[in-house]
């Protein structure tokens, strides 16, 4: 059990190594002068792999049955998805907003 | 390392004292019975709100007696101005939607019945549990009392529409103190729900008894469950919405407010804002919302159809795969709440197409719901007339969906009085006729005496055609474009359709005059009802298995196991025709 | 018990669908280019729904009727073939109604929301506020000045926040407080509010609209037919909101170009 | 039972006022009478559109015009305040009340004097709801509706202050509360002339309000009961 | 099912021979801690939402955040939290294996680092407050809505994080006084992680997003 746990620990460090590395490429990229909208992308792309981790490895999400993964992450994904749907109205508000001289 | 984990639940003793016995109360019968308290002080106030409205909208210039006892500012000699109208209907919206529909048919009979029908002898947390009673009836209180605030409660719908809601008391009486209570008491609100349902999903999940597999659940029971998964995620939304609206009327945010408006001659110091936002929000909400308000009361006469029915629901496996695609599919609507909003007109088609498949799992639910009327040996007790009155109802509001699900149909019918009569037919009354019928199904388990059966089927005549005469008319009116919302009818074509409102008007003072019968009922049987005896309706659910009323843990000690489904009915060569859950005898299909 | 509940749902069911059959309370008559197919489309879904209505309601009677028979022995049926029929043609009923009031709705929907208006369109600005609606042509120049909140003042009678001192495009707009156009001529709208959400909604024309803070909102329609019709709001702006309308006057081009050269000469 | 009340209430009303009349004669004796003119061109009064409430509409044969710079024949300027600024020694406020009434979806008067504490009767003598939102900032703020047939409401301002008043249901509807430390004020009728009566002799500030125009000040001192002369000049733009 | 699994849904329920298994085999305690993170996660979703809505609606975008201090700043408390994640397992791992004294050291430490990241987020507002930022003004001359999306969303994130710390003291002082368990520390670490997991998309899409470059 003891070595159990040691090993463990070890592998968790590796992990958060990994993590702040993540988030170091992150700053590293926001300085990279890509356009907003690609910008937007990579972190994006980037935060999803950092959350993914802490989820699976950090929350022990992986050590689970696969029942609870199957039961709460597409749910979340799914809302989260849906409320997607807002974008083609935030556009229009850009377009649309009142001319105020 | 596990033997050290456990549930208060099997610990502690009945209580004694009072206080924690009927008020503090940890046990989920209890907290059931102060929701369903709840639900009914609300529902009154609620109806008197119409009732008021209604008069006002027929006849403009009664006084009403009393009322400037109410409000002497909103009601000067009892003649309701434009304002103390839209309070009213305000009022009788938020408490209707969130303090009756959101209460009676799920958090009230969940919270009694979930527990009892999976065998378990409380919820997962009854201390949780417990809060989120009095979380909810904290936020009642709240919104009660914007009535007796100065400028009285908000007068911007239950919607709360930015930036009406959003601006403060430029806007319009009642937007001062009145909507931050508003806003106040829906947050709160939010929390309660929010436990009941983590509440609701880990006792069914974790504390199901020996053999109550998932797909032996009681319909209600899957109902229950569906809802509280649908307002785990609902409430979510609600809850920063809310907090983002107080923080607009009161910190000086602005996030559902543009820059440049100018109310009551005063440019308002806010910019940046989306008001389309707030609708976003709202509506993300808003339509689970509808579905935590109309399936608990589906699973409810599921469950008690096929008792009086004495025949098995038809197909089981449907029934419970269309509440599931139900709660599913109404995360991808709520946008046809706002097809005429200022939204991209793209999006019209995007939501349009899932709202109207919507319509595919209501219509199979609504199908064997009358199938499993077919050849069936009907008993016409009070709550199978609720049933039937349920499935009725149901088609008729179902019916006018298709009309508002399509956006070019939505140009004309959006804000008439046709949206009033399809979501009071499919959401109020049909979830009210779920309510109905559970309290008279299960008012003998609940109080261990019968409630009068003549006196129920008078209310139960009585309030069906009752709410067909309220609200058939309306769609006409619809039709004919009379918009919703209107305190008085001043256009030249809505003057010509007062008559239809006075009908509309005395049908709903009749109607809600014959609630009456049920609430002398209710108290009457309470206290003089002939004793019920332990399965009156020859159930086979495990409510059915404990006595009238179920003692404090329910089975009395007894740990139920469970060989059968919730759905033999009807079945042959049994000394019965039905086989109880817990009976172990073998069932021979033929 | 189980026959009077039959006979009830059918004389509602009969009741209510033969005042839908009467049209006895209606939609108004239509005077836009793009009504007719909305109005196409409500019939349409209303025979489909209809007869959903009224098939539903009768088998439910029908049902509960045969459901009560007393006679002794009787034993119950089930449905014939169990649940997969039913469910088989609810899907491809309902489903088949669906796609064809989706794809035929859409066109509607698409020719009063999707389609840019016409190139030579009367432009009109709808200034929409507590509780009043105001419009405005563009005068002789046919410019439109700029707005601005700030000058906004109802007393002066400066609705829509004119600025006449610096802007002299503002100079010669006509503000009114109804919207009076040409039959036959595309009309488009842009749709300002001044504080709250607002409607525009005019029966006749089968169209309805919102106005939002903050945004320029188009609409375009082409009135057929001549007459006055009530423009109302629908969607609730304060306690004024019952009495927020405006008149939409459809007149004759000539007569209208008259009516314009008396507003721009007051 | 209500309307007897009133009566009651009026006939008390007048008797006091009459009383006090004999009671406290008229201080001085002194006067400042004036006219208020422009120079410039003044912006053009718009027509009010009331369609959308055709009970007031009919009530009109002409269009009632905007009265926000009100000019009369010989450049004469309408509905200007003038009162006593600096120098009144003050005077308890009448007991008579000002009335104010909504007619025709106007409100009548346009600009309405008044003196702190005096009370304040507001009417609504159409067949429609109007709302009365008195836009104060130093008072207490209220917003109140009046459908037709309730009673009138009553009130009082306790601080001085100009109120620009609105009707939230009918946004044409402008008018204004001007509540004055002072029991000596007029208003410029429509030929542009005032008259301050009952001053005791004393220095005066004399002081003109217009609602668009910046207020402007004169010295005048009253000897015993003559009368002085003040008139005012009002520069105006067209837009 | 194996051993382990059995023994959780026993001990979940007290007296297993009489119940179904969980579906899931873990404790109900643990169950609503998950179906709090999801319903959670969906409110910061939202949230985040409403202010990608606003930016993405407003024109005249200006990112106001410098490298120094903001970035930094933001840099160093996302080291922090996600240092205080580390320490919050070892928590875990030690109260597993029964370790109660490690397990105990390894919690002060996550309280440690979760003050720090409160205090660092604290002062960092102050620093803002001096700058002229408010709910309703941002001193850049950039939208206002930037400073009310800025301080609701992390003062949203900042609440999770203290009453994570104060959940943590508590938890901490009942494991030592037996009154809590090893459970008790799991499911209280499943929600700090879960905080660390939210800032993990609040830093770039409030901080990365709005640097000025």
């Amino acid at each position: 059990m003891e070595s159990d746990t040691s090993s463990r620990m070890k592998s968790y460090v590796g992990i958060w190594i990994g993590l702040i590395c993540i988030a170091g490429i992150e700053v590293f990229l926001t300085y990279r002068n890509f356009p907003v909208h690609e910008l937007l992308a990579f972190l994006l792309v980037l935060a999803f792999i950092e959350a993914g981790i802490a989820l699976m490895y950090f929350m022990h999400l992986k050590y689970e049955r696969p029942s609870l993964f199957w039961s709460l992450i597409p749910t979340v994904l799914f809302v989260l998805l849906m409320m997607n749907q807002i974008w083609p109205d935030a556009y229009r508000l850009a377009k649309l907003k009142l001319l105020i001289q | 390392m596990h033997e050290t984990s456990e549930h208060a639940v099997h610990q502690h003793a009945p209580p004694t004292s009072f206080i924690r016995k009927h008020i503090f109360s940890l046990d989920h019968k209890v907290i059931g019975k102060q929701y369903y308290g709840l639900a009914l002080l609300a529902v009154f106030i609620g109806m008197v709100l119409s009732w008021l409205m209604r008069i006002h909208l027929a006849w403009p210039t009664w006084p009403i007696p009393g009322l400037d006892k109410l409000s002497a500012v909103g009601a000067p000699a009892g003649v309701m101005t434009p304002e103390y109208y839209l309070s009213l209907m305000t009022m009788h919206g938020t408490i209707m939607v969130f303090f009756v529909l959101t209460n009676a048919p799920f958090a009230a009979f969940g919270n009694y019945f979930l527990p009892i029908q999976i065998g378990a002898e409380d919820m997962a947390f009854p201390r949780f549990n417990m809060m989120s009673f009095w979380t909810t009836f904290t936020a009642f209180l709240v919104m009660i009392a914007a009535f007796f605030v100065t400028d009285g409660p908000p007068i911007s719908g239950w919607t709360a529409y930015a930036p009406l809601s959003a601006v403060g008391k430029d806007a319009g009486p009642g937007l001062a103190m009145g909507q931050n209570l508003w806003a106040i008491s829906i947050a709160i609100f939010c929390i309660g729900s929010l436990l009941g349902a983590l509440n609701f999903i880990a006792t069914t999940l974790d504390l199901r008894t020996k053999g109550m597999s998932l797909s032996r659940m009681p319909y209600s029971t899957w109902a229950w469950f569906v809802t509280a998964v649908i307002s785990l995620l609902a409430f979510a939304v609600l809850l920063p919405a809310c907090i983002l609206l107080i923080l607009d009327r009161t910190a000086g945010t602005s996030f559902f407010i543009p820059s440049g408006l100018v109310l009551s001659d005063r440019l308002q110091p806010h910019a940046g804002g989306s008001v389309l936002l707030w609708q976003h929000l709202f509506w993300f909400f808003g339509h689970p919302e509808v579905y935590i308000a109309i399936l608990p009361s589906i699973g409810i006469v599921c469950h008690i159809l096929p008792v009086f029915a004495r025949k098995p629901l038809l197909g089981p496996r449907a029934t419970i795969g269309c509440m599931i695609a139900i709660g599913f599919l109404s995360y991808m609507v709520w946008g046809h709440h706002m097809f005429v909003s200022g939204m991209n007109p793209f999006s019209a088609n995007l939501f349009s197409v899932p709202t109207l498949i919507i319509t595919i799992p209501a219509t199979i639910l609504t199908l064997l719901l009358i199938g499993t009327v077919y050849g069936a040996k009907m008993r016409f007790t009070t709550p199978a007339l609720f049933c039937l009155g349920f499935i009725s109802v149901f088609i008729s509001g179902g019916i006018s969906g298709f009309f508002l699900a399509q956006p070019s149909l939505d140009t004309y019918l959006h804000a008439t009085y046709f949206v009033v009569a399809h979501f009071h037919f499919v959401m109020a009354v049909a979830s009210i006729f779920g309510v109905f019928a559970a309290t008279y199904f299960w008012f003998p388990k609940m109080y261990g005496r019968m409630m009068s059966d003549t006196l129920g089927k008078w209310h139960f005549w009585l309030t069906f055609i009752g709410v067909y005469c309220i609200f058939m008319p309306m769609h006409y009116l619809g039709l004919a474009g009379n918009v919703r919302r209107y305190s008085a009818f001043v256009d030249d074509y809505l003057i010509a359709l007062i008559p239809v409102h006075k009908f509309i008007t005395i049908a709903a003072l009749a109607t809600g005059a014959a609630q009456l019968i049920f609430l002398f009922n209710l108290i009457w049987s309470r206290f003089r009802g002939p004793i019920a005896p332990d399965n009156p309706w020859e159930g086979t659910s495990l409510e059915w298995s404990t006595t009238s009323p179920p003692p404090f843990d329910n089975f009395g000690g007894r740990h139920m196991v469970v060989y059968q489904g919730p759905n033999e009915y009807g079945v042959e060569g049994t000394a019965n025709d039905y086989v109880m859950q817990t009976s172990p005898e073998k069932i021979v299909t033929g | 018990m189980g026959k009077l509940f039959a006979a009830v749902v059918f004389v509602i069911t009969l009741i209510s669908v033969a005042i839908f059959v009467m049209h006895t309370w209606w939609l108004p008559i239509d005077i836009s280019t793009t009504g007719p197919a909305v109005d196409r489309q409500m019939n349409d879904t209303m025979i489909g729904t209809g007869i959903l209505f009224l098939a539903g309601q009768l088998v439910l009677g029908v049902f509960v009727w045969g459901s009560s028979s007393r006679k002794s022995g009787r034993k119950i049926r089930i449905f014939p073939g169990g649940a997969t029929p039913l469910v088989t043609a609810a899907i491809i009923l309902v489903g088949l109604e669906i796609l064809t009031l989706t794809f035929v709705g859409s066109k509607a929907w698409g020719a009063i929301y999707l389609t840019p208006p016409a190139a030579n369109s009367l432009r009109v600005d709808v200034q929409a506020e507590q509780f009043a609606f105001y419009f405005r042509y563009p005068g002789p120049d046919g410019q439109f000045g700029g707005l601005h909140p700030d000058k906004i003042d109802d007393g002066s009678g400066n609705y829509f926040g004119l600025d006449p001192a610096n802007d002299i495009a503002a100079r010669d707009d006509i503000v009114v407080g109804s919207l009076v156009v040409p039959v036959n001529r595309p009309v488009e709208l842009t749709l300002h509010s001044k504080d709250v959400g607002h409607s525009f909604y005019v029966r006749e024309l089968r169209v309805q609209q919102d106005f939002v803070p903050g945004l320029d909102i188009p609409l375009h329609f082409t009135a057929t037919q001549t007459g006055k019709f009530e423009i109302v709001c629908t969607q609730l702006c304060g306690l004024g909101h019952y009495n927020m309308k405006a008149y939409l006057e459809v007149m004759p081009e000539d007569q209208w170009e008259q009516w314009l050269k008396s507003q721009a000469g007051q | 039972m209500r309307s007897r009340y009133f009566t009651a209430l009026a006939v008390a009303v007048l008797l006091g006022s009459g009383m006090l009349v004999f009671a406290k004669p008229p201080a001085g004796s002194g006067s400042i009478t004036g006219k208020v003119t422009y120079t410039g061109t003044p912006p053009k009064m718009k027509p009010i559109d009331m369609s959308k409430e055709p009970s007031c509409a009919k009530q009109h044969a002409t269009p009632v015009l905007t009265e926000n710079v009100a000019t009369g024949p010989g450049n004469a300027l309408q509905w200007v305040v003038v009162y006593i600024s600096a120098g009144d020694q003050g005077s308890t406020a009448p007991s008579q009340a000002v009335r104010y009434d909504q007619k025709g979806c106007q409100y009548l008067p346009h600009v309405l004097p008044m003196q702190v504490d005096q009370g304040l009767q507001i009417y609504n003598d159409d067949q429609t709801s109007h709302n009365i939102h008195p836009l104060s900032k130093i008072n207490a703020e209220w917003n109140k509706s009046q459908p037709p047939g309730s009673p009138a409401i009553d009130t009082k301002y306790d601080k001085p202050e100009f109120i620009p008043v609105k009707c939230n249901i009918h946004p044409w509807m402008h008018g204004y509360f001007i509540v004055l430390n002072t029991s000596h004020y007029a208003v410029s009728g429509e030929d542009g002339s005032f008259d301050i009566k009952g001053l005791p002799p004393g220095k005066y500030t004399v002081t003109a309000w217009q609602e668009q125009y910046p207020a402007q000040s004169q010295e005048v001192t009253i000897s015993g009961s003559e009368a002085k002369t003040a008139n005012f000049v009002f520069k105006v733009l067209p837009y | 099912m194996s051993e382990s699994e059995m023994a959780l849904s026993a001990g979940q329920s007290g007296h297993g021979a009489f119940m179904e298994p969980s579906p899931y085999g873990i404790q109900s305690k643990k169950l609503t801690m998950w179906l709090f993170i999801i319903s959670d996660a969906v409110t910061f979703g939202a949230i985040l939402m409403v202010f990608s809505y606003l930016r993405a609606g407003t024109p005249n975008w200006n990112a106001p955040f410098r490298f120094s201090p903001s970035i930094i700043n933001g840099m160093v408390m996302t080291f922090v939290l996600l240092t205080s994640s580390l320490t919050m397992l070892g928590a875990v791992e030690a109260a597993k294996a029964g370790r109660k004294a490690a397990s105990l050291k390894w919690l002060g430490g996550t309280v440690l680092l979760g003050t720090l990241f409160a205090v660092l987020h604290i002062r960092e507002w102050f620093h803002m407050f001096d700058e002229g930022w408010r709910l309703f003004q941002n001193p850049t001359g950039g939208p206002v809505i930037f400073g009310a999306a800025f301080f609701s969303i992390t003062g949203l994130h900042l609440m999770h994080v203290i009453s994570g710390v104060i959940a943590l003291i508590v938890i901490a002082i009942g494991y030592s006084t037996d009154w809590l368990d090893a459970n008790h520390v799991e499911t209280t670490g499943l929600y700090w992680h879960f905080v660390d997991l939210v800032w993990m998309f609040v830093f770039p899409l409030v901080y990365l997003m709005n640097a000025s470059r």
